[in-house]
């Protein structure tokens, strides 16, 4: 069954207004945060006009209901990624899920097994985006240990030929992006959870760009920990998930201290309360988690995978759009298996701001820059490209307006 | 077209053909800054001689920021240290002027032309990257030259 | 000029609704979380609906627009605090905001002025709820430095008679609640602040209990850095504020570790981008800042003042009622120049949890347990209490309900 | 009065009479339980005594916490760890119902009283409080006499 742009644009308020002037939204840049349907508006509304308490917290009705919404949105994660509802923790954003591993590794004791010391490793690639390279280099940092990574083909997917020699045996931690957020690389996984796995390390996937664009079973992956971000889910902003399995996320100390998360406390000394909880201290972003739940409801009702065919199918519209306009130099790869709705390019030489800049008088809003992911922006030897971010309201006409964009563009800086 | 507002023809001409770009071989100070929204690069070479500005650059950026850089480096040489100060103040107050004002051609001439940006936020950076780069110079040159003549 | 609570009511949606069957909504949690006005409700959809995009990152019309609502936020907070733009950094919580200030200094280098080793101190109350305890116990536990804290007397209030004694010449962190969330204790800064400034420690104010219900400016208060939530502010969840002097936030390592908060980054190393981007990675909690940014211009629109002389008549009423009731303990002062309108009592040998759902029963809504002060509850000797808490919206109806409920519960538990 | 469902009268009595309240001297087994949201705590002494079971228990806590515990304690003495274990499963099955069960009197008797218990999320835990302790005595118990039994 194939998606109707059309009708689902009606769900997104943000495209009845008009841009520059008089132009119709043409939203391209998904990547960075997705458009909210109403649903999930009226989620975080509703969770506020009709049961806001402290969850967790009260013994009076009110509490009652923030608790049953907030962990029933807690359980449509968990469906939402095929895990347990006990494995999947409310953070802030993905950056936030990504960094809570790495303090509460550094937080692990000698003897523990997520210590990391100077005979440990890291292992990350060099297409992370920033979140999911800093918190490793800085841990890297603060505990002695090794950081190494997958280079980068010109081709802009991963060189896996040596993955043996890359996670060595000292290795603990691989840490990478599951979706590139520039490349639109969709990396393959298997040869390296099965290494990752053989040497005894955990595996953590970087899955922005993935969970709000295809099916994801986290069983299926066989990775350890997960974190994506609910903003770019079509889900509120100030939310994102981490998910971990249960054993492991039992032996992981905390990471954020204060209420809720203890099982006692003295002045010198804490316990902790059980998982989830221990990593969610203090009185969560509630609304923001409902409205999270809404926003997956909302997905799954479309379909992940009609949603998938349909960014993939308008990716290779505008793949070969844009290779037929001289100049135009996509990064990553062209082969549709390999790589979701991301595309990055440049336009001859002219910066990609100019460009940008000439696509927004026109009302269509991509994203110029090196994405948060500057080594793989040195690695191409550039500082910045246009990247279109394609998501479930886009269409047809929006790719070709995208490519006429780019023509006019050229025009404007060119030949004037 | 509502952006020729942004990119005026004086803009994309400096762009195209922008001045006193390639850094010369002699400086007194060498400022390199960048903008880490977008990665775009830019350095100043800067000399006093006789007390007057003699000023090079060169940088990797947009039209916006390569443009305002060649206007400023024609503005600013041959000027003295606090007349370029003014010109500089005039232009940075012109950027953060959110499109209220249309700029003092006696004071920025061609410059003025920068006006329509001051109403893109997201590109007021971009036009102020080489002025940034100066103001740092300026400031670094004069304590050269200050310890230089106590030497 | 006195508040009118009914005509207050009616901008939140909430009382609208019923309890238990057919109770009006008498709230008197939200010193656990505060209900919110449709101004707050509609700012977060509104962001949505017009201008949701990423901030800060965008060459796009919402890009602009969103980056403008977010900052517009930030001078509002700043505002409201008496504070400067660049002091002002988005947290999700409280909580976040403690956390990010322990582990950016545990971030310090050795001869960094916020390094802690086993020569240094920390300093906190007894009187902390477990955000503001926790973190300072596990960076001791981490770095080695030593806990002391300041004893909280029978009187519910911080024992001063020896601030140079506690504040030792080795103290480099001073942290401690404005005002209890337990006792309502307010506690008097002037000797605290001027001891620690004097051995050059800094001085943290948890302000979650203070800053929605006075008017406060961080100048006058002299102290260095300022946490509070935005739930308990009529703002949205996932939102919080860390206030600190520009001078001391330039110094301090970053925390979160992701997009937006470097200057370059490579594969092993990184630079962090000025104050107050370094202390914000990843795409912010957008709505829920600009959510936060009405909720403060609400507030200052009914006037800190008046909130706070309505607050103090109202508990001034509630521990007059309770103390006639037989039975009924208060703990913390009862002198109203000394506290807010948080009280904590017990009745009887009845259950706080067993007298708290009796109200519940009457559509009274309180908070029972030990409200994440566990060592407090312990200097006091109990387990629990029962705690209302008094805001804007409430008016003198509700503190007779809440009276009338506790002889109601007596009678319950007591008689049949 | 809706709170009436909740405090069954039967609850109210065991709270305000419990049973085999105090902790007797000799015990196979000790289990301190807490439940951290309130800070109630509960301490349940095992003993099996020809492969019956013996207890007796202490705490401070609600009426719902107290209240079970007594008369979990009656309910369960007498019994074998089996037979226990299926009462204990039942009560635990009536307390996740959401108001859906009323019990089967054969087995909970007065625990039945507890149903009403189940619509209010916040309190299930503390009418699971002394059960769940003496799940864990029970598995401890178990333990310990296997392995006296080997040796
Ligand atoms: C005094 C005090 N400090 C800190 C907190 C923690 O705030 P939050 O849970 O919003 O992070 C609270 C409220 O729970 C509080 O009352
Ligand atoms: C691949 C990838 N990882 C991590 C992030 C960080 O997500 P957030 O900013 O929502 O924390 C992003 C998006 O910015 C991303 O695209």
């Amino acid at each position: 069954m194939s998606l109707n742009a059309a009708i689902i644009r009606k769900d997104f308020p943000i495209f009845e207004r008009l841009i520059r002037g008089e132009n119709r939204l043409v939203y391209l840049d998904s990547g960075a945060t997705s458009q909210k349907p109403n649903a999930v508006i009226d989620a975080e509304a509703d969770f506020y006009r009709q049961s806001n308490a402290a969850v967790h917290r009260g013994a009076h009705q009110l509490a009652e209901e923030a608790t049953e919404a907030y962990e029933g949105a807690r359980l449509i994660v968990a469906n939402f990624l095929g895990a347990r509802e006990d494995e999947i923790i409310f953070t802030k954003s993905a950056t936030e899920s990504l960094n809570l591993l790495a303090y509460a590794m550094g937080n692990s004791l000698k003897g523990d097994r997520f210590h990391l010391g100077a005979d440990d490793r890291i292992v990350v690639t060099e297409m992370e985006h920033h979140a999911n390279l800093l918190p490793w280099q800085q841990l890297s940092k603060r505990t002695g240990a090794k950081l190494s990574w997958f280079n980068v083909g010109p081709d802009g997917r991963l060189d896996l030929s040596d993955v043996d020699s890359i996670i060595q045996e000292d290795t603990k931690v691989v840490a990478l992006t599951h979706q590139s957020n520039v490349l639109g690389t969709i990396n393959p996984l298997d040869a390296i959870v099965a290494r990752a796995h053989q040497v005894g390390a955990v595996v953590i996937l970087d899955a922005c760009q993935s969970v709000p664009h295809m099916s994801i079973d986290v069983e299926a992956l066989g990775v350890d920990f997960l974190a994506f971000s609910g903003h770019k889910s079509v889900g509120p902003t100030g939310v994102g998930v981490l998910w971990g399995r249960s054993e492991l996320l039992n032996e992981l100390p905390p990471f954020l201290f204060g209420g809720s998360m203890v099982s006692s406390a003295s002045m010198t000394d804490a316990t902790w309360a059980p998982v989830p909880r221990k990593f969610e201290a203090g009185v969560p972003n509630m609304a923001q988690a409902v409205g999270l739940g809404a926003a997956l409801e909302y997905l799954e009702n479309i379909g992940l995978e009609n949603i998938h065919a349909h960014e993939i199918a308008l990716t290779g519209r505008l793949i070969e759009g844009l290779l037929e306009i001289e100049g135009v130099k996509i990064f990553g790869p062209t082969d549709l298996k390999m790589r979701g709705g991301v595309v990055a390019f440049t336009v001859s030489d002219i910066h990609p701001h100019d460009v940008g800049q000439y696509l927004d008088s026109l009302g269509i809003a991509v994203r110029t820059g090196h994405h948060c992911a500057w080594p793989l922006n040195k690695k191409f030897g550039i500082n910045a490209t246009v990247r279109a971010s394609i998501y479930l309201y886009n269409d047809e006409a929006d790719i070709d307006a995208l490519i006429e964009g780019v023509r006019g563009a050229k025009k404007y800086f060119g030949d004037r | 077209m509502q952006l020729d507002n942004l990119y005026q023809e004086v803009i994309l001409d400096h762009y195209k053909r922008p001045e006193h770009k390639g850094l010369s071989h002699l400086s007194d100070v060498q400022v390199h800054h960048v903008n880490p929204s977008c990665g775009d690069e830019l350095t100043v070479n800067l000399s006093l001689v006789d007390g007057t500005i003699v000023l090079s650059w060169d940088g990797v950026g947009c039209s916006i920021s390569m443009a305002s850089a060649s206007m400023m480096a024609g503005l600013l040489t041959g000027k003295s240290l606090q007349q370029a100060g003014e010109v500089v103040d005039a232009f940075i107050s012109l950027m953060q002027s959110k499109g209220t004002q249309s700029g003092d051609e006696e004071v920025l001439e061609d410059a003025v032309a920068f006006a329509g940006v001051s109403k893109y936020p997201a590109r007021i950076k971009c036009a102020l990257l080489g002025w940034m780069a100066f103001k740092d110079a300026a400031v670094q040159v004069q304590g050269k030259k200050s310890l230089g003549s106590e030497s």
